[in-house]
């Protein structure tokens, strides 16, 4: 039967084997990890033409990719491939690739060039029916293939290419072409309609067990990993890998707690502090404020609706940055573990050097046209001054302008809602008895400020916190937290409403044009109009930007140049406050070094250490068994 | 009338309240802010990490019409959203996770919301009117109000409050019970209905504990008042020993209202069942409804909504049918 | 000649029982009942317990839908086709006298609630004109106002309870009042008064009376015409003093042979009851025939047609169908 | 011997306490059959009930006891007190409108056994029951049937089944044949002579029927506004009332072939809530002195067996003088107006 | 049968030592008291403390984050540094206002809607009665959901009461229609009927005052139902969140994980302020109803 213990989670105790999980593997040969999007709606799928269980680790374990990304540094190296590609005219259409030899599927049949090009057969003679979009992008962006032999290929592209190893490999976080064992898939009648349950991968693992509900899927490594996708990086540790949904954050914790999982995802620092007072095996990224990883590509801000009066007017839009006092913001709902960046980008290991050192003593002259100095650089030195007036411990805080600037970024606006009067003041909008804005018209100014409802508890307190923040100065604010399926809408279209609180300003390589394409004055729509406007949800008319992004669209992105152009355009955004970015998104990624460790952590930092990245491979590489059953 | 006139007059009523819970349904999520399309696409985009350009969007949202049967006037999509229930019990394909059909996903969560459902609302009313029947019986019994009280005071308690109470004293303080449900694929064996069981324990309880007290409060007025019929006054003049007359008369004929109110309270019911879903991560059709919600699966909305009205509709008709067997005196018109 | 009472062929079928248990029970079966004439009148209606009397009341007090035929009360049609009389109308027409006085009053209202109600709707009387007439009406049945007044029913006895009901029904000044067992809930000195009350009544406002009772007593002592029900059918109808000193259907000999006599002791002889109702009701011919001393076969099949005697009453009885033939 | 000492019982309103059984103090030999009769809400069934030991709120007793003539296992005589534990083996109670007093989702039979002590054989008594019901006349389907399928005068016989099958010693029946035809209340009746007959119990029986009365029992009571006001032999009773009130009540009704008007008793009984003063037949007896108002006349023996409640009972003059005066009364002079005399 | 939900019996002789007739009165009044007494502590209390609330509750960063109880903030601070015993009581008020006002349209509709059904009949009842059959049958909480997330954070506070009320009569409705229907068959019914009362008053003074007491039951179960609803529906984040709420401080409370990080009062307090209030109502309820079953002289 079962005894009490082993309901409990499935951590059976047995004198051999040790602790057990939930499904039945020795605890201590099993990396458990929270799923990303909790629960899959479709976990049979495992088709990667198709739409399917996403998050459950094939891009991390199961599949392979031509080429990978570094997530220390942003550098793309190959992995299915042997090298770069070698481009093979001066347009930079055409590129050769040879691939790596004695790379085998799972099944053991050899990894070849057929697969490639059945893969891409696929793609082209299946786009209708394929549901994976990165399909189109795939087939829009290549103009013919061809096999040259077992182990090497050429592609042409439709336009000139500087992108082709994060388009035909990983950019960040996934990759737009998969390829699929040709032998398996040519034998099903409608590639479409195969689920391709347990897959056969080229990654180092293979699925074991999946829940037919959704919650948890299990990984076994395989007994030939050497042959793998990148067994050349070494063992993986972890004899089995469990995704797993350990439910709403409450039960996260008490689970955590308990040891049954070692890697959490997006958990509010509250709950960390309360799960590590339980249990000394759990660490965050850090020892020292603001103790999580900030180098996410992604970052929180709030997207205004240019097209929308009065938020057409750049007045208007400093003056909603001027009074958001983004300390108390941060205090509220993330306890200080956060870090400002004032410029739309995430200010990373990565990115800083490039853009952000270059651009600070232009942000500290930067003047509004009123003469008005908007920067504050000592933004992060009151802030951690703030924090040790609460409590916080002083050996817990940064030590020292540059460290104290590494932490906390360097610096934001000010906090001035005196300003912010004055400038809307200038505009015409000016507050009534009741010291509520009004509009020129004499209507109360009432502004709409979108919340994504589903994505973590940080976001949704984040956006109440900015609202209550504008509500003491002033300004009418209805903030209301929608679903993600509303939500993707809402971002994309931006038309009815006026400011949402955002994350989708992603750039993790120096290479902003992932994000910034489509500012173009051709993609605008009409003020109202509700189709998306994909990638210029500000609703931006800025000629200089125009120019600017379509001459880096014709540029090497490791030309200084390139990165000179996206200086510039950082400029153009501060100046017309296009966007209010706010900060980095804190990874708030807690691990559990009971059973494994040797994470990364700020002092050994070899990868981000998400578990839904490229950096999840060099996790179960690095990551060391303590021993403990 | 007859038995068969009866029965059919009942199915007409369970027809017609079928009929128009699913046009409700039709309806409403229309409503919904959201669209599959877009909302795929920009899924996509999250996924992929990748914008894709406005010609590649364009060709995408004409395919996705297409293929989503979304196309037509909203009346067409209604007629066709009939015909396909009615006649093949079909709701189309998962916009989600297009294109497998919903009705795959609702046959795998149906049992499991089926099944802590008709246990739960089993247990709790028996509770409830059981500890009910003590209270209203046994007024002067300062054990039979004692149990009251408990009743009167768990009552107001939210959901999700005494489900977090459950899972911090049944699972993390005194390790009893999974904190969340874990459940291996298998044939049906002994001990996977053990673990099934284990694994329903909490969300159960929660149910358990939220139901029962309004059983108890109603059963308690019910035997009160059942207890000065005539009936009883002479039941106990008799000598008709008290545990008796509580069983044999204030109880039997207390039942008959109670298993009406259980005919009508399922809907009720389904609301707590799926409440405790989203909360235990428990695999029924409420965590199946409230993502589909989440994520504009229209069809997925249709499929849950329309299975919960159909099983609480029929879950009625069952209780309405077997009502005259309980019940001697029915007389119908 | 005015019609006080008329029915023709009524039918009342009831079904009842469970699932499992389906009965179906004429409780009218084919009634038809005629009296004419130019005085008020008091009609007695006797029978067994469960014949159908409180039914055929119901049906003309339009409180019952009939499933066949017609009746009519005092040149009002007030069931079946056609019957749709003006609810005022009505209402000063006939007023009822309910059975059971406990059933009779909402235990949440005052009784003089309905008496008062009565007097400003039916008789559409002002509020002080109305507290006369309440007076007046309950001091007829030996009330007192202040008695009666902000009391609930079960502040009251059974008999008191049943004055008042009397008194409500007599508000309205009725041509005929349906008093379905007044007095059995009354003791004997008060039965008196009642009953002469009514006879009070008949004279003095000219009111008739359809007076359901099991107290065949009282009945000879006031009633004018008399008709007794066996099983849904009339058996025997007439003048009611030759009907109850010479009953001719065996189900009237049998009734005059029960009442308790105060003049003489029963003698000690076995009784024939009856069975399970339900098992009556569904015989087919004559109900009575079980437990008839004179039964023939033709009793068990065919249903007796009605004799008319010289003294002018009607008999339904297939033995006397053989002394004396259909006229 | 059923005694009953000083009974005093009152119910308990928010308007205050009424006494509704006001100083009772009898003695019921046993082996007869008591009638009880005096009009509507005179206390009858609250007699019942104390007599039953029923009671409770809102039924208080105030004062006395009854003592029932017999003795429970332990030898310890038998009063309101102990009363319960023989409830139905001892002592049997018909209440008033018992038809509904039948659990209407539950057989009859079951019914029949239900209050018998769970190692008793019910299989064994059961079979008992059929013989009983069929030798009482009864179709024994009845006792399968749900009361809902039965008949008013079905229920009844079966309530009277149900009250004697025990043999108890006192059977209470209150208004047993109220709303039933004079058919099936005859036989009901019948069967309540022949089983008293013959079990030799004591049966108290409540109705208003003078007629009821005259037939059946062999010892009247007769009570007036919570007292007793006679008591004694039926049929010296009948033959000749002492009582105001117990001859009016005999004389009131009709009797067929008997057209000649008779009248009611004038007046209404005194509310039991007002202040009572003197005899409480007064205000509405013809014979009524300044000492009938003014003072309250005892219970007494006025002769052998017989218990009367006034001043001038036995008082043979007055005797004389009353009997014209009330004959007067009731005024037997015309017919009733009667229209089918043409 | 047609039964009375009369709540009538009290559990609260518990309390008390006497026994006898006496005792009745003075128990009833003790209930009645009792209940009275917390429901006017907690109205009096939520609807004029707001008033001598100098800060309004809702903002953020007022005080110290995460303080203890103490005198200054009789339920400590959270972890937005609002005060939770003034955020409670803003709590209360609108959560009070919200349940009565739901309540009260429901209990009326459900009211009318079932006596009217229940005693006209025919075939208004069978078209009311398929409507109310749906209503109950379908499956509220999706529907608020997709609702939720339509009016989403604009659903105007008042807008989910609205909605609450849409779904929320038909419960009631199908109650008291199934009370009404055996009451119609009862005699005094006919006798008001002859006594020249017409259906609205018939429905009014002969049906009405045998449902009432369910009614009141009712009335005070829909008021915990629309706090209950509006809470669960803010848990999951589909009320208006900027209104205090009872709900809307659960899911505060939640969503900085009150129960692990210590600020127990925090999670503790609103729920005990629900079990209270529908104590305060419960003990009202039952204790009038046996102040109304002693005026009509039953036990
Ligand atoms: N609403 C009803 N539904 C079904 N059966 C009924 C109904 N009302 C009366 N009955 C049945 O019809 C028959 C006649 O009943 P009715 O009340 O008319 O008799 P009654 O002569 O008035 O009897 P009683 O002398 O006992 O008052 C009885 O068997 C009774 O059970
Ligand atoms: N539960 C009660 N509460 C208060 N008073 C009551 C109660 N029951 C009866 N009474 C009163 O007590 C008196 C005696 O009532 P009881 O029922 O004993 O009369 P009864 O002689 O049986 O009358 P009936 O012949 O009408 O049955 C009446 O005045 C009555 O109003
Ligand atoms: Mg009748
Ligand atoms: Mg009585």
């Amino acid at each position: 039967g079962l005894s009490p213990a082993g309901a409990a989670g499935g951590q059976e105790q047995s004198d051999q084997q040790g602790t057990l999980t939930d499904v039945g593997t020795p605890r201590h040969e099993t990396l458990v990890v929270q799923t990303f999007d909790r629960k899959s709606a479709n976990p049979d799928q495992m088709n990667p033409l198709m739409q399917y269980a996403h998050w459950r680790g094939f891009r991390e374990l199961g599949w392979g990719f031509l080429w990978e990304t570094d997530t220390g540094t942003g550098e793309s190296y190959p992995e299915l491939a042997a090298d770069m590609p070698e481009v093979l005219n001066p347009e930079h259409t055409r590129f050769r690739i040879k691939l790596k030899e004695g790379i085998y599927w799972s099944d053991g049949v050899e990894f070849t060039t057929d697969d490639i090009i059945y893969t891409l057969d696929t793609y082209f003679n299946e786009r209708e029916k394929l549901t994976n979009a990165n399909v189109n992008r795939i087939v829009n962006y290549i103009k013919s293939y061809q096999a040259i032999d077992r182990y090497t290929f050429e592609v042409e592209t439709v336009n000139p290419s500087y992108d082709l190893h994060t388009v035909m490999g990983v950019y960040t976080w996934g990759s737009a072409f998969i390829p699929v064992p040709k032998h398996i898939f040519e034998k099903q009648p409608d590639v479409s309609q195969f689920r391709n349950t347990y897959p056969v991968t080229l990654g180092p693992y293979v699925v074991k067990e999946f829940d037919p509900n959704g919650f948890w899927q299990l990984w076994e490594r395989r007994e030939d990993w050497e042959r793998s996708a990148w067994g050349w990086m070494g063992e993986p540790k972890p004899k089995y890998v469990l995704y797993k949904d350990f439910g709403p954050e409450e039960t996260r914790v008490l689970a955590f707690v308990q040891n049954q999982y070692d890697v959490d995802t997006f958990m509010s620092p509250d709950s960390i502090k309360a799960a590590q007072e339980r249990n000394p095996y759990i660490t965050t990224f850090s020892d020292k404020m603001p103790y999580h990883n900030m180098d996410d590509a992604c970052s929180y801000g709030v997207l205004m609706n240019q097209h929308k009066p009065p938020l057409d007017k750049a007045e208007v839009r400093w003056a909603l940055a001027l009074s958001l006092d983004l300390k108390e913001v941060g205090i509220n709902a993330l306890s200080g573990e956060f870090k400002a960046s004032p410029l739309p980008m995430v200010d990373t290991r990565i990115l800083r050097p490039i853009y952000f050192e270059p651009l600070i003593p232009w942000l500290q002259e930067f003047t509004l046209p009123d003469g008005y100095k908007p920067f504050d650089p000592n933004f992060a030195a009151d802030l951690v001054a703030r924090l040790a007036e609460s409590g916080v411990p002083a050996e817990e805080l940064p030590q020292g302008e540059e460290a104290i600037s590494e932490a906390f970024g360097i610096g934001w606006w000010k906090y001035d809602p005196a300003e912010a009067e004055r400038l809307l003041n200038s505009v015409g909008i000016t507050k009534n008895a009741d010291g509520v804005y009004t509009l020129p018209d004499g209507s109360v100014w009432e502004l709409e400020l979108v919340i994504p409802g589903d994505w973590n508890k940080v976001m949704q307190r984040v956006g109440f916190s900015i609202a209550d923040s504008w509500r003491k100065a002033g300004i009418q604010v209805n903030a209301r937290q929608v679903d993600n399926a509303e939500f993707s809408k809402v971002q994309n279209t931006n038309a009815l409403l006026t400011t949402i609180l955002n994350w989708t300003n992603c750039i993790f390589t120096p290479n902003y044009l992932n994000s910034w394409h489509s500012i173009s004055l051709e993609n605008l729509k009409a003020a109202d109009a509700t189709e998306p406007i994909v990638g210029n949800q500000y609703r931006w008319n800025n000629a200089t930007v125009d120019a600017l992004i379509k001459e880096s669209k014709a540029m090497d992105q490791s030309d200084p140049k390139f990165r000179e152009n996206g200086r510039a355009i950082l400029q153009e955004f501060v100046k017309d406050m296009a966007y209010i970015n706010i900060m980095n998104i804190p990874t708030t990624i807690p691990t559990n070094e009971y059973y494994w460790t040797n994470f990364p952590k700020q002092d050994n930092y070899y990868a981000v250490p998400y578990t839904w990245w490229s950096s999840f491979k060099e996790i179960v590489v690095n990551i060391e068994p303590t021993g403990r059953r | 009338m007859k038995l068969a006139q009866y029965i059919a007059a009942r199915l007409g009523v369970y027809v017609v309240v079928l009929f128009m819970g699913i046009t409700i349904t039709f309806f409403l999520p229309r409503l919904m802010p959201s669209d599959p399309i877009e909302n795929y696409i920009a899924q996509l985009q999250n996924q992929a990490g990748q914008t894709l350009s406005e010609a590649e969007v364009m060709q995408l949202r004409a395919t996705l019409a297409e293929l989503y049967g979304l196309e037509g006037s909203l009346f067409t999509q209604y007629i066709n959203h009939l015909k396909r229930i009615f006649l093949t019990f079909d709701f189309g394909p998962s916009f989600a996770s297009f294109p497998r059909p919903v009705s795959e996903f609702i046959w795998v969560a149906l049992p499991w919301t089926l099944g802590l459902l008709t246990t739960t609302t089993f247990i709790a009313w028996s509770l409830g009117n059981f500890i009910g029947l003590l209270a209203g019986f046994f007024h002067n019994n300062r054990l039979a109000t004692a149990l009251e009280v408990v009743g009167v005071l768990i009552y107001p308690i939210p959901y999700y409050i005494l489900a977090l109470v459950f899972i911090l004293v049944l699972a993390y303080i005194f390790p009893v019970f999974p904190l969340s449900t874990t459940i291996r694929p298998g044939p049906l064996t002994w001990s996977k209905i053990q673990m099934i069981a284990t694994n329903s324990a909490l969300p159960a309880l929660t149910l358990i504990t939220a139901g029962f007290g309004w059983n108890i409060l109603s059963m308690k007025s019910l035997a009160y008042a059942t207890k000065e019929e005539p009936y009883v006054t002479f039941a106990r003049l008799k000598g008709v020993p008290p545990r008796k007359i509580m069983i044999s008369y204030v109880f039997r004929n207390a039942l008959l209202p109670q298993v009406t109110a259980l005919a009508l309270s399922i809907g009720m019911i389904f609301n707590g069942a799926l409440l405790t879903e989203i909360l235990f991560s428990y695999p029924g059709l409420g965590l199946l409804m409230r993502t589909a919600v989440g994520s504009g699966d229209y069809n997925m909305l249709y499929g849950t909504i329309t299975m919960s009205i159909m099983a609480v509709a029929t879950a009625a008709l069952v209780i309405d049918l077997l009502y005259p067997l309980f019940d001697p005196r029915i007389r119908y018109k | 000649m005015k019609t006080i009472l008329r029915t023709q062929n009524l039918r009342k079928v009831y079904k009842l029982g469970s699932l499992l248990h389906r009965i179906q029970i004429d409780a009218l079966d084919s009634v038809n009942l005629s009296v004419q004439s130019d005085e008020p009148v008091i009609i007695s209606l006797v029978g067994e317990s469960g014949s159908g009397k409180t039914t055929l009341a119901k049906v003309i007090l339009r409180l019952v839908e009939p499933t066949s035929g017609t009746a009519m009360v005092h040149d009002l049609p007030v069931a079946g086709e056609g019957a749709n009389p003006d609810k005022e109308v009505f209402f000063r027409t006939v007023q009822p006298i309910f059975q059971n006085p406990f059933e009779a009053f909402s235990s949440h209202r005052t009784v003089d609630a309905y008496l008062e109600s009565t007097a400003l709707r039916v008789n559409r009387l002002d509020r002080r004109q109305a507290i006369h007439a309440i007076e007046e009406a309950l001091a007829s049945v030996g009330l007192h106002y202040g008695d009666v007044r902000g009391k609930y029913p079960n502040q009251f006895s059974g008999g008191e309870l049943q004055r008042v009901s009397i008194a409500r029904a007599l508000i309205p000044r009725p041509a005929i009042i349906i008093a379905d067992e007044p007095v059995s809930m009354v003791d004997a000195s008060l039965r008196m008064n009642i009953i002469n009350l009514f006879l009070q009544l008949k004279q003095e406002y000219r009111t008739s009376f359809l007076y359901i009772t099991h107290d065949l007593a009282t009945a000879y002592y006031i009633s004018d015409y008399i008709a007794v029900m066996y099983r849904g059918n009339i058996v025997e109808f007439g003048d009611a003093r030759s009907i109850l000193t010479a009953p001719q259907h065996p189900y009237t000999q049998l009734l005059l042979a029960s009442i308790p006599d105060k003049s003489r002791k029963w003698r000690r002889e076995p009784m024939r009851l009856s069975d399970i109702e339900t098992k009556e009701y569904r015989f087919t011919g004559c109900k009575f025939r079980n437990r008839c001393p004179l039964a023939m076969d033709i009793c068990a099949t065919q249903r007796p047609p009605a004799v008319h005697t010289p003294d002018g009453r009607e008999v339904y009885c297939h033995a006397l169908t053989e002394v004396t033939p259909v006229r | 011997m059923i005694k009953l000492r000083d009974l005093v019982a009152t119910y308990t309103t928010v308007r205050g306490q009424v006494h509704a059984v006001d100083h009772i103090d009898l003695e019921i030999p046993h082996g007869i059959i008591l009638g009880v009769a005096g009009e509507s809400g005179c206390g009858k069934t609250t007699l019942m009930k104390v007599i039953y030991g029923d009671i409770g709120y809102p039924l208080s007793l105030t004062s006395g006891t009854v003592e029932y003539g017999f003795e429970d296992e332990e030898g310890e005589p038998v009063t309101t007190k102990t009363i319960r534990k023989h409830w139905f083996r001892r002592i049997s109670y018909i209440p008033q409108g018992s038809m509904s007093s039948l659990n209407p989702v539950v057989r009859i039979r079951h019914q029949f056994v239900d209050f018998l002590p769970s190692n008793t054989n019910k299989a064994v008594v059961l079979e008992q029951i059929r013989d009983y019901v069929r030798r009482l006349d009864l179709p024994p389907e009845a006792l399968d049937a749900y009361p809902h399928q039965l008949s008013g005068g079905m229920r009844q016989r079966i309530m009277v089944a149900m009250a004697t099958f025990f043999q108890p010693d006192i059977i209470l029946a209150d208004e047993p044949t109220t709303a039933l035809d004079v058919v099936v209340q005859k036989g009901i009746l019948m069967l309540l002579m022949e089983l008293q007959e013959e079990m030799q119990n004591t049966i108290i029986f409540v109705s208003h029927d003078m007629g009821v009365h005259y037939q059946i029992t062999h010892k009247m009571l007769i009570m007036y506004a919570a007292k007793v006001v006679e008591f004694g032999d039926t049929d010296e009773l009948f033959a000749a009332p002492l009582h105001p009130y117990t001859r009016l009540l005999i004389e009131s009704l009709p009797t067929i072939g008997d057209p000649h008007l008779r009248q009611g008793i004038e007046g209404r009984p005194p509310s039991l809530w007002e202040e009572l003063r003197g005899c409480r037949f007064a205000p509405r007896c013809p014979l009524a002195t300044e000492l009938c108002r003014n003072s309250e006349p005892e219970l007494r023996e006025v002769q052998p067996g017989r218990f009367v409640a006034c001043h001038y009972a036995g008082d043979e003059t007055l005797a004389l003088g009353a009997g014209q005066i009330l004959a007067d009364t009731f005024s037997i002079a015309s017919e009733t107006p009667h229209l089918s005399e043409d | 049968m047609n039964s009375i939900l009369r709540l009538k019996r009290d559990w609260f002789s518990l309390f008390l030592p006497s026994r006898g007739t006496q005792r009745r009165g003075l128990k009833l009044n003790l209930r009645l008291r009792l209940g009275l007494a917390i429901l006017a502590v907690l109205v009096v209390a939520s609807f004029t403390l707001p008033f001598f609330s100098d800060v309004d509750p809702m903002q953020q960063g007022t005080y110290a984050k995460n303080l203890p109880p103490s005198w200054e903030h009789l339920l400590g601070t959270n972890s937005q540094g609002q005060d939770i015993f003034w955020f409670l009581v803003f709590a209360m008020r609108n959560s009070l206002l919200l349940g009565v006002a739901v309540s009260f349209c429901v209990t009326v509709i459900a009211t009318l809607v079932g006596l009217s059904a229940g005693y006209i009949g025919g075939w208004y009842e069978r078209v009311v009665m398929l409507l109310t059959d749906s209503f109950i049958i379908i499956p509220v909480f999706p529907i608020l959901i997709v609702l939720g997330a339509l009016f989403r954070g604009r659903a105007s506070f008042w807008l989910v009461g609205m909605i609450l009320v849409i779904f929320g009569w038909a419960w009631g409705a199908r109650t008291v229609r199934s009370m009404a229907l055996s009451i119609r068959e009862r005699e005094f019914i006919n006798m008001a009927r002859f006594s020249g009362a017409n259906t609205m008053q018939i429905i009014l003074w002969e049906v009405f005052p045998y449902v009432y007491a369910y009614m009141v039951v009712g009335f005070i179960n829909a008021i915990l139902y629309a706090i209950n609803t509006e809470a669960a529906l803010a848990v999951i984040g589909l009320s208006n969140l900027e209104v205090p709420t009872l709900g809307s401080i659960i899911f505060w409370a939640l969503n900085y994980n009150a129960m692990f990080i210590g600020q127990y009062t925090w999670i503790v307090a609103p729920v005990i302020a629900t079990v209270l209030l529908f104590l305060g109502l419960f003990l009202t309820s039952t204790g009038y109803n046996e102040l109304y079953a002693a005026k009509r002289g039953h036990s």
